[in-house]
């Protein structure tokens, strides 16, 4: 038996798949689909404090080997969240991380304390890198000073695993990977998508209501896996990394790349039972290459 | 509930050089479908045609175990798909979406255009089956654009208007006779290219009828994972795919 | 007849359609398969005071809609391209632009000043943005200060068009390209490759022997376009723009979101032919929406 | 002068699982090719490979405007390839590298594994034509991976090693008791696996005597545009598709 388990501080995990945010609804809309309580954990959509509505339609480009989105964080609240969502799920067997999203730094916060109460829930996203809302988001991501300071924020309202969601919009990621493992986040993810546009040349209108928007998919997961490798390396905290993971191999190399956890996303949407592939996938690589441990592959990339 | 279902292809029916109809068979059982439901398919043998594409049912078969479809080539993904070959395998989501609402219907108009008659088969079917009385008004650019008449015939009375004028009526739905005439019906369906179900709908208001109109829309999952194809109603921004296809026009806000 | 040309200071091209420096060779490797005359112009293979062997193999490998290079601007050095290879191409009724690199800003000022006296060249591509070098390269291209030293050094030494070529690899690039806009730059093209990664699961080792390498293709064509449009929209000069161009509607697209001149890359090592194919889709299109010029598409997204 | 030319699938001769031989046809003339020529094949039907793949061109037939490549399935590309049907276009850049040298030669061992075998009938049948003696040495695997010896067996002996013995000598290529016996050939050619290349280069110099080979290497065009494709040599990187694939391995720094 391969062993599987993972923990981040208080986050136990039984596998290192989990679902990425935006990607995977908040579990319900998979359950016809796969059973949930084998996913390590499910990341679920970016929770702000009010209800907000998103961007204007239309909000989805498809691009080669990737696609863009400007959904615009659409959510009903953290509070509506927490008292008719979560009950839903909160049952199932896997770990329920929400993906914490703010307009101001006191936003993040408010946001946090209401999260902190939970106690099914072990750790938090906090998502500095939205690239598709005008205020907040990628902004606090993209710049080491605000980065460090919503992170010190939102660390003091939070007692249980911090994870920092990263974007990959910046010149050194790995600045504000040790910026914000130096006010005490326990874990960081990357990335967050990637800012890009699409144009129709016949229209010569943009594809996206918002013309700009966040380009996900295996079209970026080179950039993505260069970027896990960097932090890996530039940090002690434990990496989890993702874009463009469609089946086993590619979650294995952001493995070998650092990662410690792997974040599914637009490939749910092509094969919404991905992620049960997936764990199987991992497993059966840990056999044939003899790997008891599937920790022992974090950052095992052979350099020399 | 919804499945994942690996289908065969079995056939196509060319309609004309742009439009076809795919059947697609299983030696499974079929799930129950509505009027209104659509499908994500994954193409097969098309690596570049990232997502999967939506497609609404246009009929099912429970006792062959086959499930069509009515597509209309427009871009790389319905052009790959009409090039299936024997054996190849179609992977299939469905049934997605709500469906028409049926009940309390008396004299229905079914307005279409363009692939939007999809779902008109079904939901002429049920209508019938519950004792509606139907009129199709199918609007096309060109006699050769207006297909499935022999199929809506059986359901009730079909009604045309070509832009060109080469069959029934000239000029636009909007324009048909049927509108400046009494008018009888308690309800339309509509479906097809956004403005055509606009103008379908203010006219609507005006005859102080219900209108239903299955709408389209870019979609990343079609399952309600992604929050992608919203549709902006008076009640705020509805997803098209799990809210929808299906909306009342006197919710929407387009 | 859809008027075609293109002035850029003293560089005059028949029509916006180039070479991407490193893809197109020194244009000769495709005399066999294509009229070079028919060209905007050759941005040629990447220069350096002396001599390069480049990085060792393997050098390429393929990723999802794209491709990653670790070169490493192998080449002959500056004098063998004046003395040896230009003489063979300097007559080809095309401009002929050479791309400058080099480890200092003293390397590049030598390499410029030696192009400086070669009559046939109208223009000089200041390379800034080579992620796959371990000194000078993408590190002047990534820091403001640093890209406006550079720029302002070879300006001094540079009286034709200097084009000063972006790397994507930064936080704002609109940043960038005001910095050496303010300091003399006639054009700015974008983009170089992006940094990325790729790793064979089954080994455990990179695909490339640098570890990291420069992605291009059709892959990052999104956020090349977001980025050519925000500085569209930041500076005055000509925008030069690329990445991932496989065909007419991708060029139509780089330019109506404000490019001037477009910059053909990988699509060359998979049909030699597509620059003079791509020429024919534009003139086609101008035909088909009754452009009159082809500068008229310039910037000429429609955003309301 | 290099071309680029569009060819008809032709015929698939299966070897076995993952080996075969494709056939391609044009209606028009085909160029000159020398052994060691490669050509850069657009893989039809899969937009999921990005770039074009490299092929040592197998045979060539000037009257019948066929041109053939033996391939193994290693990857996407490969397998793709593998499964083309009547009318498929395959776009083809050729002829691309340089060839073997042959001037001096009077006693040739040619020394191949795997798919490396390919540039070996072209090579061969002009070796015999200048009058050059020939035996070709490969190895394999396993009895059923020894392919192409009827065609060897034209043009001069065949000997074989098999790792697990099942065919000719047991053992790797480099065990094989023609170089034990006193060694008779005055030049080598060899092609195949980098470590069976370096291996027989090493005996090469052991017997004092010329050795060429053919190397394989990651490309993105084939033709000298991106300097991807580099081999170290005593003369610093020299690019394989444009100065090899055939290089005296007594210039190589490998
Ligand atoms: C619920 C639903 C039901 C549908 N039912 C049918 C049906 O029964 N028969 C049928 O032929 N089509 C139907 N469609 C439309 C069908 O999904 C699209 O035509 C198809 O996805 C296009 O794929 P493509 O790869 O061929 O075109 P692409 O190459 O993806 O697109 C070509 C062009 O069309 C635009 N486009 C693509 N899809 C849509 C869309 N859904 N809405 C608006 N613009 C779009 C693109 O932006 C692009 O400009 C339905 C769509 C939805 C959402
Ligand atoms: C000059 C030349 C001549 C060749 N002649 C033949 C021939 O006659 N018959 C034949 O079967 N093959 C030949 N090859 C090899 C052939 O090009 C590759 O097997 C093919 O490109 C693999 O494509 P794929 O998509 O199937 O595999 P991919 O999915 O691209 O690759 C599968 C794995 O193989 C590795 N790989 C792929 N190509 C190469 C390569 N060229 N060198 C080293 N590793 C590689 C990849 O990194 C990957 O790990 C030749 C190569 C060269 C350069
Ligand atoms: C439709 C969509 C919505 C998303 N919404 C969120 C979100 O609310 N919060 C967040 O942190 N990331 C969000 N993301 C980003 C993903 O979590 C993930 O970082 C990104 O998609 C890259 O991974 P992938 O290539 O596997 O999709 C969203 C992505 C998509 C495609
Ligand atoms: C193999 C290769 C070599 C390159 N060499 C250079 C170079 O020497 N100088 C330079 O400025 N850019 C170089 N580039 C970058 C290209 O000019 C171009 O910016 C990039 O490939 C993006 O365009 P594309 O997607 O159309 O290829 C190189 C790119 C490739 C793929
Ligand atoms: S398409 Fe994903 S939520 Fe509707
Ligand atoms: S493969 Fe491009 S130069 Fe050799």
């Amino acid at each position: 038996m391969v062993d599987f388990g993972i923990q981040i501080k208080d986050l136990k995990l039984k596998n290192p798949v989990t679902t990425a945010s935006g990607t995977f609804g908040f579990g319900e809309e998979f359950t016809d689909f796969m059973d949930l309580n084998k996913l390590g954990g499910i990341f679920v959509k970016g929770l702000t404090l009010k209800h907000r509505e998103g961007n204007p339609y239309p909000r989805m480009a498809e691009t080669p080997s990737g696609m863009l989105n400007a959904v615009g964080l659409q959510n009903k609240g953290v509070d509506y969240f927490i008292n008719t969502i979560y009950p839903n799920i909160k049952d199932f067997d896997t770990e329920i991380i929400p993906n914490v999203n703010g307009s101001t730094i006191e936003d993040y916060v408010e946001v946090t304390e209401k999260l902190n109460e939970i106690e099914g829930i072990h750790s938090i996203e906090l998502n500095i890198s939205c690239p598709n809302v005008k205020e907040g988001g990628m902004a606090f991501g993209v710049s080491c000073p605000s980065a460090i300071a919503v992170t010190e924020a939102v660390r003091k309202a939070y007692d249980k695993t911090l994870i920092v969601k990263l974007s990959p919009n910046v010149t050194d990621i790995t600045e504000i990977a040790k910026g914000v493992e130096s006010v005490g986040a326990d874990a960081v993810s990357l990335v967050n998508t990637f800012l890009a546009m699409a144009i129709d040349a016949n229209t010569r209108k943009p594809l996206l209501s918002t013309i700009t928007g966040g380009l996900s998919g295996p079209a970026i997961k080179p950039i993505a896996l260069r970027m896990v490798w960097q932090v890996f390396n530039a940090v002690q905290i434990p990496v989890i990394g993702m874009c463009g993971i469609m089946n086993a191999t590619d979650a294995i190399e952001f493995i070998l790349a650092g990662s410690t956890v792997i974040q599914i996303g637009t490939a749910n949407f092509i094969d919404p039972q991905i992620s049960v592939k997936i764990i199987e996938g991992i497993e059966l690589y840990c056999k044939q290459q003899n790997v008891d441990a599937v920790s022992d592959l974090i950052g095992a990339m052979v350099t020399k | 509930m919804k499945r994942i279902q690996d289908f065969k292809f079995k056939e196509y029916k060319w309609l004309n050089y742009q439009n076809y109809i795919l059947t697609l068979k299983t030696t499974d059982t079929i799930a129950e479908i509505k009027p209104g439901n659509f499908a994500e398919l994954k193409i097969p043998n098309a690596p570049d045609v990232f997502l999967r594409r939506p497609l609404s049912v246009l009929d099912v078969d429970h006792d062959e175990n086959t499930i069509s479809f009515y597509v209309k080539i427009i871009g790389k993904g319905t052009e790959k798909l009409g090039k299936l070959r024997g054996g190849d395998k179609v992977n299939v989501i469905y049934p997605l979406g709500n469906s028409f609402s049926i009940n309390g219907t008396n004299k229905a108009l079914l307005v279409g255009g363009g692939s939007g008659i999809a779902p008109f088969i079904l939901l002429g079917r049920e209508l019938k089956q519950k004792g509606v009385e139907i009129t199709f008004l199918i609007g096309a650019r060109t006699k050769e654009d207006v297909l499935l008449t022999n199929e809506f015939k059986k359901l009730g009375d079909v009604l045309v208007t070509t832009e060109d004028g080469t069959m029934g009526q000239t000029g636009l739905v909007t324009h048909h006779s049927v509108f400046s005439e009494e008018f009888q019906f308690d309800k339309i369906y509509t479906c097809g290219p956004d403005p055509m179900m606009k103008a379908i709908a203010e006219i609507a208001v005006e005859k102080g009828v219900d209108c239903e109109a299955s709408l389209e829309n870019m979609m990343a999952c079609g399952f309600g994972a992604c929050l992608c194809c919203v549709v902006e109603t008076h009640g705020g921004n509805k997803c098209v795919c799990t809210e929808g296809p299906v909306f009342n026009t006197k919710d929407l806000a387009w």
